[in-house]
């Protein structure tokens, strides 16, 4: 289980509404306001896009928008960084090849 | 005040496939031969190489370009004169910057 | 264009600090920040901060954010949030992208607190998802909720290394190993005796030799480094774990104060690359300050100090405060910096190696190697006594900034710096003032470095900060400071309260010769 | 011979110092060049769309662009060892209104005047071209054998292969003053040493106006600020090199990487200042404005950085490429006035050629120095 259900510190985590959103098609579930990183993780999903030149997997790395390595096309649009992007209901989220959707 | 002196024939390292900037995906190998070419700044090895120069602006490869830079050189890393910053520090797209108006509500 | 006194960029504990004494002497003052919370990195800080009482020691980072906040709001101060300052421009002018605009803002004094970034190191397959940054895991879990992985090798043995693998543990998470290039422990000994008692090995000269795993990280091959920072053949270790965490440093992150055309310098003293700074945090740029990780990397208990004295001299440039208050105020400012900036962790120390205490006392060669006390170097230290019968063992072995026990102590038992009020000293337990047992003091203690132990009655509390609470009769096995299994051991007391902000105070019976020994408790499974 | 000394001294390692010296080192010549900004190619060099166009030129420079495009251009990639990222898929100059569109038909006529295959298209005839374009292009000129290449890269493969060649350089070394000796223009002195050259070459942009007071001559040349943005890489959309009649943008998209680097001309130049920040906080609002309102397709591209400078802007905006009557020995390249790098590789080659041929293979008596008549 990803979710941590309650932290000794913490407790239990305030979220949003639970959403469905799709990944590459498939429908899946998070919180409304969680960055979008966050439902991908939770839903097991690791590879956010593959790069331009090796076509190498990449997924989230620094986690608060500065290395750029998490970006995906999200609603159309690429080079999304989703580690900052709030997640919202019916949000389509696709895997990034190279620079845009894949071919 | 920097000659640019023969650095001596390029010999290839074991781990010169080694990705150093993610963005642009640029290897330790291509940095190393372009500081053999002569490329001594941070500033022509980003405009050589593009390393550093991809979406996140070398702030993930900064450091460790700048610390192969000085090994090859054979200088503290602190020596070497970091990239220039730029704005913006984030990428913003056309439309936002294009709509830079005042407004009351800000 | 709308123009403040002050603009402030960035609400880490820096820049909310500053923020908060400008409003006080009547600045109009905003706060920039690119982040959807306020607070920086505090609110990934679920740990009790060092210091003294006066700058909120064994206050929990998330607590602390959450009073500046308050005290920001009190004082006026307008924060700005999802407020990513793009641009620093002549006269002052910065551009802030909010929203789906760029706006235009100009003031007359600017303190840029913009924070640090974690640095990266490169190894093969370092690309591959699963190799993440130790902030990354930060803001994954205490942000929101979310485990970065199950099974965790961290590089790093810095105090966000340290750190951050005790969060990984409260999360639920397994810790494979800490490995550091270096042949010591780069932070605090009680952060790695935190870590080390719950059993995670540490592994210090070694590095990494590569990651594995074909789309996702699936292991890590780790290797041990001879003198020359080459990897021995043969000593190469491999671990089974789905995430490999980076904690190898921090650079200030001061791209807007090159842009903002202030003269800047790289200190390796302050971790990169950073303005020139005078006393005040003015920088050659007059009306721009910095404070905090942008000039200099420390620990968020200075960066606060660092931000009241760059908002009193942003005041006193404005004319809200004149220049005697200013010395004033400031003097009592530097007097709390200088009480931080002392010991073995502090700035001027770094790079430095260290085989004695400033008492004199022989330095843990086994806590900085392996990150936990041996039982034959303990006796040496001032907080641990020869007596038998109820009494802290505090178990607090290098000088580190931090004293909240002595306050803790409503017997006064425990003293740190005695009268010339030093920091930074070991703590000293005194057995004649009469130690009732009360356990303030192992509740309080941000390292978690105090234990009550009891040879006759064959019992050891201990601080416990982890769910599931084990109940009154669990049975398991005592651990030692090693994390290895000591005995079988038996809950005799949980005690919780208000007052222990979390910290559990759990008592386990032992068999009596092991009560200088068993150091965590396991539950059986 | 003493050790600061060669057949040529190059003052100014940009892309015209880096040029020149290549040519200079292949004919066989020594060559020293100083630069004064610690990297090589840091001035106009780095601040400019990478247009290598013949369109839209004034007919006194136009020669020399004809011959880079034909003779030098194709062939630079593989010469170099660099790929220097050229494209030569056309220039299209785009046009809003009448007005524009009589400024681009006056240029097209004098191009075509000189040889040039270049016409004028409808808006439609240019969205033919280029899909991406908005309602708003009434018109455009069309010259399909311009193109653009990444002005970085030329720069520094220049150095690069010069270097390889014998060139020697030295950045972070701020020349001072030209001396004359018998009469010639004989010893660069700079900041940390004096360097003797057979032949002297200025090409130090803006810096070469107070040096060629050194020895008592002057071009008119001053400042203009030009900025300069680049945006993320994106899928490939367009091949040809821009320009507006308006003159309110150019630029192009790197088909290698697929960013797009666009130069601006933001209105606020004669008001800008010199001094740092040099970037002003309103110049990258208006290049956004200015491009999508030719291309609102881009709206969603982000802008990850932008820089600015100050260029050498000639009082007839045409260069000045020049031996001296009065200063034998010094040779004259600068006054590019923001056109510069297109020309650049024939600019290297013409240079070469008035040291080692003691002429240029071009006409240059267009571009003198004393066309001024303030000698």
């Amino acid at each position: 289980m990803t979710r941590i259900k309650e932290h000794p510190i913490l407790g239990v985590y305030p979220k949003g509404e639970l959403v469905e959103f799709t990944f590459d098609g498939q429908t899946l579930r998070g919180f409304a306001g969680e960055p979008v990183a966050m439902a991908l993780r939770s839903a097991g999903v690791l590879i956010h896009r593959y790069t331009s030149k090796l076509r190498r997997p990449r997924g989230i790395f620094c986690a608060i928008g500065r290395c750029t390595d998490c970006v995906m096309v999200v609603d159309g649009r690429p080079n999304i960084r989703t580690c900052v992007t709030p997640l919202a209901a019916g949000m389509n989220v696709r895997t990034q090849y190279g620079v845009g959707e894949e071919k | 005040m920097l000659e640019r002196k023969d650095l001596g024939g390029y010999i290839a390292a074991p781990d010169d496939d080694l990705i150093v900037c993610r963005c642009e995906e640029i290897t330790k190998g291509e940095i190393r031969h372009a500081i053999h070419d002569g490329l001594f700044t941070l500033a022509e090895i980003r405009r050589f190489l593009r390393a550093g120069m991809g979406l996140c602006q070398g702030q993930t490869c900064g450091r460790l370009v700048k610390a192969l830079l000085a090994r090859e050189l054979g200088v503290a890393p602190a020596a070497v004169e970091p990239a220039t910053a730029r704005s913006p520090v984030r990428p913003v797209e056309m439309r936002v910057l294009a709509d830079n108006q005042e407004r009351d509500d800000g | 264009m709308k123009r403040y006194d002050l603009i402030v960029v960035g609400a880490g504990p820096a820049g909310l600090s500053a923020a908060i004494e400008a409003a006080r002497l009547g600045l109009r003052v905003v706060v920039y920040d690119e982040n959807a919370r306020p607070g920086g990195q505090l609110f990934k800080q679920i740990h009790k901060f060092f210091g003294s009482r006066e700058h909120k020691a064994k206050i929990r980072g998330i607590k602390i954010g959450e009073e500046l906040l308050q005290e920001a709001t009190d004082a006026g101060v307008e924060i700005m949030l999802n407020a990513a300052v793009t641009g620093l421009f002549a006269e002052k002018e910065i551009t802030a992208r909010v929203n789906e605009r760029i706006l235009h803002r100009k003031a007359d004094a600017i303190i840029l607190a913009t924070g640090a970034s974690e640095n990266m190191v490169n190894f093969p397959n370092w690309t591959l998802p699963g190799v993440i940054g130790a902030g990354a895991a930060q803001t994954m879990m205490n942000l929101h909720g979310v485990k970065p992985g199950e099974r965790i090798l961290m590089l790093g043995s810095g105090n966000v290394g340290l750190v951050v693998s005790y969060q990984l543990l409260q999360a639920g998470c397994a810790v494979a190993a800490v490995v550091d290039a270096l042949p010591r422990i780069g932070g605090y000994g009680v952060h790695a005796a935190k870590v080390a008692r719950c059993g995670v090995p540490f592994y210090t000269a070694h590095t990494i030799v590569r990651a594995e795993g074909g789309d996702r990280v699936t292991g890590a091959v780790i290797g041990e480094l001879d003198k020359d920072w080459r990897i021995i053949s043969g000593t190469e270790k491999h671990f089974a774990v789905d995430t490999i965490c980076l904690a190898v440093g921090l650079s200030p992150m001061s791209q807007l104060c090159a842009l903002a055309g202030c003269a800047m310098e790289d200190d390796p003293a302050k971790a990169g690359y950073v303005p020139v700074v005078d006393k005040y945090g003015e920088t050659s740029v007059a009306g721009i300050f910095a404070a905090g990780d942008v000039s200099g990397i420390e620990e968020a208990s200075s960066a606060m100090i660092e931000g009241r004295i760059a908002g009193l001299a942003a005041a006193h440039r404005l004319g809200f405060l004149d220049k005697g208050d200013l010395d004033a105020r400031i003097a009592v400012q530097e007097k709390a910096l200088a009480g931080l900036r002392q010991g073995m962790f502090a700035p001027g120390s770094r790079g430095k190696t260290f085989t004695r205490t400033d008492e004199g006392y022989p330095l843990s060669q086994n806590l900085l190697r392996k990150g936990y006390l041996d039982a034959a170097e303990i006796s040496a230290y001032p907080g641990i006594t020869p007596d038998k019968g109820l009494r802290p063992v505090i178990e607090c072995a290098q000088n580190i900034p931090c004293n909240p026990c002595q306050d803790a102590c409503p017997k006064h038992c425990i003293t740190v710096g005695g009268t010339d009020g030093n920091i930074t000293a070991l703590p000293v337990f005194d057995a004649q003032k009469g130690c009732t047992g009360c356990g303030l003091c192992v509740a309080s203690c941000s390292g978690q470095a105090i234990f009550l132990v009891d040879e006759d009655a064959g019992e050891v509390t201990l601080p416990y900060e982890f769910l599931p609470l084990p109940q009154k009769g669990d049975r398991g096995r005592a651990l030692g400071r090693d994390g290895q299994e000591v005995c079988a051991a038996e809950i005799t007391a949980v005690k919780t309260a208000g007052v222990f902000d979390k910290t559990n105070l759990l008592t386990m019976r032992v068999p009596p010769q092991y009560a200088m020994a068993a150091r965590f408790f396991q539950r059986e499974s | 011979m003493v050790k600061n000394a060669a057949d040529v001294v190059i003052v100014g390692g940009g892309i015209m110092g880096c040029a020149a010296a290549y040519y200079l080192a292949k004919g066989g010549c020594s060559v020293i060049v100083l630069e004064k900004e610690n990297a090589v190619g840091s001035g106009g060099s780095a601040r400019n769309g990478g247009g290598v166009r013949q369109s839209g030129r004034d007919p006194r420079e136009l020669p020399i662009a004809m011959r880079g495009i034909k003779n030098i251009w194709p062939t630079l990639a593989e010469e170099l060892g660099v790929d220097v990222e050229y494209c030569q898929k056309g220039n299209l100059r785009l046009g809003k209104t009448a007005a524009h569109l009589d400024i681009l038909a006056g240029l097209t006529r004098k191009a075509v005047d000189c040889g040039l295959n270049v016409k004028m298209i409808s808006g439609d005839e240019a969205r033919a071209i280029n899909p991406y374009l908005s309602q708003a292009v009434l018109g455009a000129s069309w010259c399909p054998t311009d193109g653009h290449a990444n002005p970085l890269l030329a720069t520094l493969a220049f150095y690069r292969r010069a270097r390889q060649l014998g060139a020697r350089f030295i950045s972070g070394e701020t020349v001072r003053a030209i001396r004359k000796n018998k009469g010639r223009a004989r010893v660069v002195a700079a900041e940390n040493g004096l360097y003797e050259g057979g032949t002297i070459i200025v090409a130090a942009g803006l810096g070469s106006r107070p040096l060629l007071n050194t020895v008592g001559l002057d071009v008119p040349l001053q400042p203009v600020l030009l900025e300069t943005l680049v945006t993320e890489a994106a899928v490939e959309m367009f091949p040809q090199m821009l320009g507006t009649a308006a003159a309110d943008f150019y630029g192009h998209q790197s088909a290698r990487h697929g960013s797009f680097v666009f130069g601006i001309a933001s209105g606020y130049e004669p008001f800008a200042r010199a001094g740092f920040p040099v970037s002003s906080s309103g110049a990258a609002a208006a290049a956004c404005r200015n491009i999508l309102s030719y291309f609102p397709v881009l709206a969603d591209l982000k802008i990850i950085r932008s820089w600015a400078g100050w260029i050498d802007d000639c009082a007839d905006h045409v260069p000045v490429i020049s031996f001296t009557d009065e200063v034998p020995g010094l040779i004259i390249a600068c006054g590019f006035s923001g056109h510069g790098f297109g020309i650049s590789p024939a600019v290297g080659k013409l240079l070469s050629e008035m040291v080692i041929d003691g002429q240029p293979a071009l006409d240059l008596a267009a571009l003198r120095y004393d066309r001024f008549g303030i000698k």
